[in-house]
């Protein structure tokens, strides 16, 4: 069996998404001791939305098997999904839920990946404290899905007060800098919740105010920050959105195209077309097993996981 | 009375004006704001913003629409390599030093080729750049050991080092003293503006036009270096496009510190002062508990109403 | 005054003629090199459906162009085009949902769409020519208040548009499809856009301000002419962005900014001003199309594509500066 | 009847008292003379009439009614047109577009109306059709005229505004002797038509053959007005300078300098854009100069020897050595000088100190890195006091001064290192009569002190009073050349309408 498979990424600001793409491919690769040929296409760039669409557009035209995307945005491929399906496609996005109904979406759930984070902090605080929050892109629908997990946890906690909400755009650096000026205008705060790279830079500045000790916070999945952690014996937890998810994606994909079919349909999530995968949790429990799993890998390498062959044949009939 | 006017005009005390200001206002709204710590800490931040302007800002003297936009992307590729040079060790810092200023002045070299031989505008030729830099940062990234910052430099930019002050206070400001020194005391910084103010008129007086004008971009790629080896040092850990929150905001910072954009007049001290007001006035926003859009228009709306203090173009009618 | 000429000379000399009256002749061979080349590497790109989905993806962008040419025209730049078409894009969302989403619902967006829009450039004219700020920076301080207003408006991406206005958009009318009506209609409008006394009287003032204004045109309300012009055209943009996506995303248009400026210069139009025609960005917006599908079709390596593309666009804006200066040197 | 009448007008640059008080008198179908030195505030003036400029104080009246003039756009609709000295045109704009800018025909309303653009345009054309040149048509874009057609293309703009009041601020300063002629002739025409015209030249000649009556102005401020018929040149001179002092009288026939057969710069079969195959020699002492119709090679020889850009063939020798001209600053580097009419292209540094902009050449000479303002003030301020130059401080910016003391400021950078050869394009355009007096004065000495002077002014009593030979252009090449009793009008003339 012969299927082309073509992976769209329209941003390449971060060394997840590098990742996410290899693995992807990797994952084709493992298909060849089954006696399937995956051939992988792939189109990584930094585009915007109508340029993330002509990468869909080019697929079409070279006439892949399947798609699997990772959208720069949940609605706007709605009318090209239309047409890919039109032309025989099978469409999977990941890593961002879309609203097409053409499309299957196979990752996390964003929202239930703050939401673990936030009960983490809620519980680590005992259910009370002053906490601040920074955030990805404001309007960027993965962060106000993460935004509505957190709230929704931090409101089911009476004694836990959201004292300020802060944008940091996904970049460390300026998760550092908003982490300082909170710091400084928040010096009684008890509890961070913070999101991906920036977690890094929050936690930089956490310790450079010798808060360490005084204040927890979420950490990220990236070798670097884990050995900080580790090192430091930080008081973190971090919810997984493994850059394997592509992979399972992919798997899920070429077992569609066998012809197989779930056992449970994908309905979950608010488009109803999703299947969702497990998120791993990383808290200082299991913080030596993921330190030894990452290690001699590269500072930017992330935890990762993802559904192998087996893992994903299991979903099907 | 037109003297006061004269000295009320100058961009340097319109800007420390903002900053206190901006200072008092933050710690009204949020105790805590201005103390001393803060401060320092806001003054780390606004130095490397400040060491990517001050290349910014002597492209933009020299005239001729220079602006570089690709300073963004040669912050990044610095941290990256250096981070790589460096591997979190000490006794690589030398060599990472050395791989950056190389590094930014390859790109700053590219840049004014393109400028000076090609006559590609500025604007352009750093924006195809950009594009470039961004590319190679993700060719560069795969399969690099580690990207650590050395203890050492980290130290550097975040603790005190003399004085109570951070090295990289320091450091910046030996580039404010430097950029005075060439802008004002030497021939090299009289060609800069003269290139800056009129071009022709400098070619006809033999200044090397091509050659200072590319010097210009290499210095600017090589400050756009050292900022980014000292962004390393200030988070740690080298990462994917952590230079691009510098492209238009020290373009801005040289603006807001008296220099136009269309070249030949002005100098550093204000562009101090510039991004210093910059780093105050976003940290005012991020401590202000409102909502992200509300922030934005916020920031939009100062960012407007600050320009109006700033060398508003002269009227046409005389 | 005998002229000393050669005949090599007078033959540079009648190609520079046609580059001066045809500045965009050069994007243009660059686009029928790169459609060769797609051909040659994926021939099914060039076929009628992918040539309808490539025209209706990057018709958003040609307006964008479109509406930077204006500015630009008049030595002046906008920052914030993207964002203004962001605020249109989520403004006529959210506007069609309130409405009903009926035919009469989504005309009346698009009327009110085309205000907001106008009202952007009105803005942007304002602080630039009236307020005398300088263009680069104060547009980019208006883009972002524009981004703040679009995430009051839709503060998160999604709200699908009315069926009605994306099948119209994405649908064919008599075995065309409505893109090509939209993009005759285009090239219509400009034609006669380029008549108007308005498109003069911004290259005069791309010329020289100081010139114009002692020859008696009105500066200030030509350049607020131009922004506003460049705010219709942005509107337009978000228009096709819509139609296209059929959905709202208030940061849609953040990143086409510098593609458009990038469009502009690509066609042949000097970003000093007082030369350049709106044809050149129409075709450079497609050139930044194909060079993106061509350096996939041609088999580049993943982690290698966001390199030669950049590579790419910078080498095809060094060709469109140097070619269009012989046009006008 | 008077037609424009302005009383006690003024206007001050910040510190720079521009105009004290201006009044003047303009009469129906009269030609208005505006003469002073430069910087006496005439383009200032002419600026508040038309509009460009916001007076501080003082009235207009127009038609006995006073008016405000709050734009040029007022001032077109209250009849005013100007032809502006330092041109007003759209460089990549057609002539017909430039010639209607300031009031496009329009069709259905938003449109240029393309045939009546043409008929406009055509019309003011045709005026000069004999003298602009073929190249000048309507759809020629204006970049790329010559500086005259140019100018031209100005005053066709300034006719077509149609106004009863027309200024003309130095429209000349760029044209041939016929070009001048034939605008003379247009002038004549509105006159009799009964439009009131302000005519603005530094060439007495001219101003004696179009003007009516001649208002001077001194330092800013109106000193008297004349009819021209009741005075003379030497009159109008002394009203232009005052009491302070009398002028020189020009030159007799300057002393020459055969006897020194010391040649400095041998140039042979030298050929590039705009001349060809030009030979000749200069000796030292000698002050050569270059005459002819405008744009006939003599500035791009001048240009090229500079190496702005270099001559594409040929040989130059400096002092028996081949020169190499690769570049302004190799030149400079081998002893050459060159100083420019087009100060405001080739020579200020604008916006810069005046130090800064006496300068550049010592330092490059002296390949000095460091810039000490103690003893460069002590260079600068012997070369500056040899020019008379007028400043108040050698750090204020050099726009501070009026614009033949600019010239001076360009032209005392050469003196501070001495040059071999100075080469002089135009040097005394725009610089007023007792300023060129001084210049060439100052350049005779230079000679004396063994400098070889090229120098091409388009002025011919500039030529023919100072220079010791004349090399006479025509259509890029040396026509004929002309020394001792040769140099005479009648010869200049002839040889440099020869062949045009
Ligand atoms: N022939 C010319 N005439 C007028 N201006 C010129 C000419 N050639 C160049 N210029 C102007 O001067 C600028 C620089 O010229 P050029 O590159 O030759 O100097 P340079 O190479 O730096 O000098 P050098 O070779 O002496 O070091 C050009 O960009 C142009 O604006
Ligand atoms: N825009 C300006 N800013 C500052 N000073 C100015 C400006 N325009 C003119 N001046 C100054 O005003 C004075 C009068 O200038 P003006 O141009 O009216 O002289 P002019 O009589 O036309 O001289 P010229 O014969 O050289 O053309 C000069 O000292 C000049 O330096
Ligand atoms: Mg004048
Ligand atoms: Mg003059």
């Amino acid at each position: 069996e012969d299927f082309k498979i073509g992976l769209s990424n329209g941003w390449v600001g971060s060394e997840w998404r590098t990742q996410m793409i290899e693995e992807a491919e990797q994952a084709a690769a493992a298909w060849k001791e089954k006696g399937v040929n995956v051939e992988v296409v792939a189109q990584s760039a930094n585009v915007d939305v109508p340029g993330q669409i002509a990468h869909v557009r080019n697929f079409i035209s070279q006439g892949v098997d399947a798609i699997i995307i990772n959208p720069n945005s949940p609605t706007a491929f709605d009318p090209v999904f239309a047409q890919a399906k039109e032309a025989g496609i099978l469409v999977i996005a990941t890593d961002a839920e879309v609203s097409s109904p053409d499309a299957l979406y196979v990752g996390i759930d964003q929202k239930g990946w703050a939401m673990e984070s936030a009960k983490w902090l809620a519980e680590t605080l005992e259910g009370k404290g002053k906490v601040v929050a920074i955030n990805g892109v404001a309007g960027h629908p993965a962060n106000e899905m993460r935004v509505a997990g957190y709230r929704e946890v931090f409101g089911e906690h009476e004694g836990i007060e959201i004292v300020n909400e802060v944008n940091a755009n996904w970049d460390q650096a300026q998760g550092q800098q908003a982490m300082q000026n909170l710091l400084a205008t928040y010096p009684d705060i008890d509890g961070v919740w913070v999101q991906d790279g920036m977690a890094a830079g929050a936690w930089r500045s956490i310790m450079d105010a010798d808060k360490a000790d005084d204040i927890a916070a979420t950490g990220e999945i990236r070798k670097d920050f884990i050995d900080i952690w580790t090192e430091n014996d930080l008081n973190s937890g971090a919810s997984v959105n493994p850059p394997g998810v592509m992979a399972s994606a992919l798997n899920v994909a070429v077992l569609m195209l066998q012809g197989r079919e779930l056992k449970e349909p994908a309905t979950a999530g608010q488009y109803n077309n999703a299947m969702y995968l497990p998120i791993p949790f990383i808290s200082s429990e299991n913080l030596k097993e993921v330190a030894a799993s990452v290690e001699g890998k590269p500072g930017y390498y992330s935890y990762t996981s993802s559904l192998s062959i087996e893992d994903t044949e299991a979903l099907f009939k | 009375m037109n003297r006061v006017l004269e000295i009320a005009k100058n961009p340097l005390l319109i800007a420390l004006v903002l900053i206190a200001a901006l200072l008092f206002l933050g710690n009204t709204l949020s105790p805590g704001f201005a103390s001393g710590g803060q401060i320092l800490r806001l003054l780390i931040v606004a130095a490397l913003l400040g060491i990517v302007a001050a290349g910014q800002n002597l492209v933009i003297l020299g005239g001729r629409e220079g602006i570089d936009l690709s300073v963004g992307g040669v912050v990044s590729l610095s941290a990256i390599v250096a981070g790589n040079v460096m591997n979190g060790m000490d006794g690589g810092i030398p060599l990472a030093i050395l791989a950056c200023v190389a590094t930014g002045a390859l790109f700053g070299l590219f840049n004014g080729l393109g400028v000076t031989l090609l006559r590609i505008p500025p604007l352009v030729m750093t924006l195809g750049m950009l594009g470039v830099l961004q590319g190679l940062l993700v060719v560069i990234r795969q399969g690099i050991p580690s990207g650590r910052a050395a203890p050492a430099l980290s130290e550097f930019v975040t603790r005190p080092f003399l004085l109570g002050l951070p090295g990289i206070i320091w450091l910046w400001i030996g580039v404010g003293l430097l950029m005075a020194f060439i802008l004002h005391r030497t021939v090299f910084g009289q060609r800069i503006y003269a290139i800056g103010s009129n071009e022709q008129a400098a070619f006809m007086a033999g200044v090397p036009v091509r050659h200072i004008r590319i010097a210009l971009f290499m210095l600017s790629g090589v400050f756009a270096a050292i900022a980014g080896l000292c962004l390393l040092g200030y988070s740690g850990s080298s990462f994917a496009n952590v230079g691009e929150q510098y492209m238009l905001p020290s373009i801005i910072a040289v603006v807001f510190g008296g220099t136009p954009l269309s070249g030949g007049k002005g100098g550093y001290t204000g562009t101090m002062a510039g991004a210093v007001l910059l780093v105050v006035l976003q940290s005012i926003l991020t401590t202000i508990n409102i909502d992200e859009s509300g922030r934005q228009m916020v920031f939009g709306a100062t960012l407007l109403v600050l320009m109006l203090f700033y060398g508003r173009g002269r009227g046409l009618r005389a | 005054m005998t002229s000393i000429s050669s005949p090599t000379r007078q033959d540079s000399g009648r190609f520079r003629a046609l580059l001066g009256r045809f500045p965009f002749l050069p994007a243009l061979f660059i686009l029928a090199v790169l459609l060769v080349l797609n051909g040659i590497f994926e021939p099914n790109s060039l076929s009628f459906r992918s040539l309808t989905g490539l025209v209706r993806t990057y018709l958003a962008l040609m307006l964008l162009a479109v509406a930077q040419t204006y500015v630009v025209y008049a030595a002046d730049i906008d920052l914030s085009v993207g964002a203004i078409a962001s605020l249109v894009n989520v403004t006529i969302i959210v506007l069609m949902q309130h409405l009903g989403g009926g035919g009469l619902s989504v005309l009346a967006a698009l009327g009110i769409g085309v205000l907001v829009g106008l009202a952007c450039g009105l803005v942007n004219g304002f602080v630039v020519a009236a307020l005398r700020l300088q263009a680069i920076v104060a547009t980019f301080a208006t883009s972002i208040f524009f981004t703040g207003l679009a995430l009051v408006i839709l503060p998160v991406a999604g709200m699908p548009a009315p069926t009605v206005f994306w099948r119209t958009y994405g649908g064919t009318f008599f075995g065309i499809p409505f893109v090509f009506y939209a993009a005759a209609a285009l090239a219509i409008l400009l034609y006669l856009l380029a008549r108007t006394r308005l498109a003069t009287q911004l290259l005069a003032v791309g010329d020289g301000q100081q010139a114009a204004f002692q020859s008696g045109l009105p500066v200030t309300a030509i350049r607020i002419g131009g922004y506003a012009l460049c705010g219709v055209f942005a509107a337009l943009a978000a228009f096709c962005i819509t139609g296209d996506t059929a959905s709202g995303d208030p940061l849609v248009g953040a990143k086409m900014t510098l593609f458009s400026v990038a469009a502009v210069v690509l066609g042949g139009s000097a970003l000093s001003g007082g030369f350049g025609t709106v044809a050149g960005s129409v075709i450079a917006a497609l050139i930044i199309g194909l060079i993106n599908s061509l350096v996939f079709f041609a088999g580049t390596p993943s982690h290698w594509q966001n390199f030669v593309q950049g590579l790419a666009i910078l080498a095809a804006l060094m060709v469109g500066v140097l070619v269009s200066r012989r046009g006008r040197a | 009847m008077t037609k424009l009448k302005l009383s006690g007008v003024s206007k001050a640059y910040g510190a720079t008292l521009a105009l004290r008080r201006g009044d003047l008198e303009l009469e129906t179908g009269e030609v208005h003379v505006l003469i002073g030195a430069n910087g006496s505030g005439k383009s200032t003036l002419c600026k508040i009439v038309a509009g460009s400029v916001r007076p501080d104080a003082g009235e207009v009246l127009l038609d006995g009614q006073a008016v405000t003039v709050s734009g040029p756009r007022a001032a077109q609709a209250l009849g005013i047109g100007i032809f502006y000295q330092e041109l007003s045109l759209a460089d990549h704009r057609s002539v017909a577009e430039n010639i209607c800018l300031p009031d496009l025909p329009r069709k259905n309303g938003f449109f240029v109306d393309h045939e009546a653009l043409l008929e406009k345009a055509g019309r003011y054309i045709a005026l000069f059709e004999t003298v602009a040149g073929a190249e000048l048509n309507a759809e020629t874009t204006v970049g790329d005229l010559r500086a005259d057609q140019r100018q031209l293309v100005e005053i066709m703009k300034a006719l077509a505004t149609e106004a009863p009041i027309l200024i003309f601020d130095e429209p000349t300063s760029a044209l041939d002797r016929a070009q001048v002629d034939r605008f003379f002739e247009i002038l004549r025409d509105l006159k009799e038509d009964g439009r009131s015209i302000v005519f603005i030249s530094h060439r007495m000649d001219e101003i004696f053959a179009i003007g009516n009556r001649v208002t001077v102005i001194r330092d800013g401020e109106t000193v008297g007005t004349e009819a021209i018929a009741d005075t003379s040149p030497e009159a109008v001179i002394r009203m232009m300078v005052g009491e302070q002092e009398t002028l020189a009288s020009p030159r007799a026939a300057p002393p020459s300098h055969e006897a020194s057969s010391n040649v400095a710069l041998a140039v042979e079969s030298l050929t590039g854009a705009g001349f060809r195959d030009v030979s000749f020699a200069v000796r030292r002492g000698e002050i050569l100069g270059l005459g002819g119709l405008h744009g006939q090679g003599q500035s791009a020889l001048l240009k090229a020897l500079f190496g702005a850009p270099p001559a594409r063939a040929g040989q130059v020798v400096l002092n028996g050595q081949p020169l190499r001209t690769e570049s302004p600053r190799a030149a400079i580097a081998q002893g050459i000088a060159y100083v420019s009419g087009d100060r405001g292209r080739d020579g200020i540094i604008s916006g810069r100190p005046i130090l800064e902009n006496v300068t550049p050449i010592h330092a490059l000479r002296n390949r000095l890195v460091l810039a000490r303002p103690g003893p460069l003030s002590e260079k600068a301020l012997p070369a500056l006091k040899a020019l008379n130059t007028k400043f108040a401080g050698l750090s204020h910016s050099i726009g501070s001064l009026s614009g033949g003391n600019q010239q001076k400021i360009v032209i005392a950078r050469w003196l501070i290192d001495k040059p071999d050869i100075l080469l002089l394009d135009d040097p005394t355009k725009g610089i007023d009569l007792s300023a060129k007096a001084d210049l060439f004065a100052l350049i005779r000495r230079l000679a004396e002190e063994g400098l070889a002077i090229l120098l091409y002014s388009s002025e011919d009593a500039e030529l023919l009073n100072n220079a010791d030979r004349i090399l006479v252009f025509n259509g890029g090449a040396v026509s004929r050349e002309l020394s001792g009793a040769e140099r005479t009008r009648y010869n200049l003339y002839q040889a440099a309408y020869e062949a045009a």
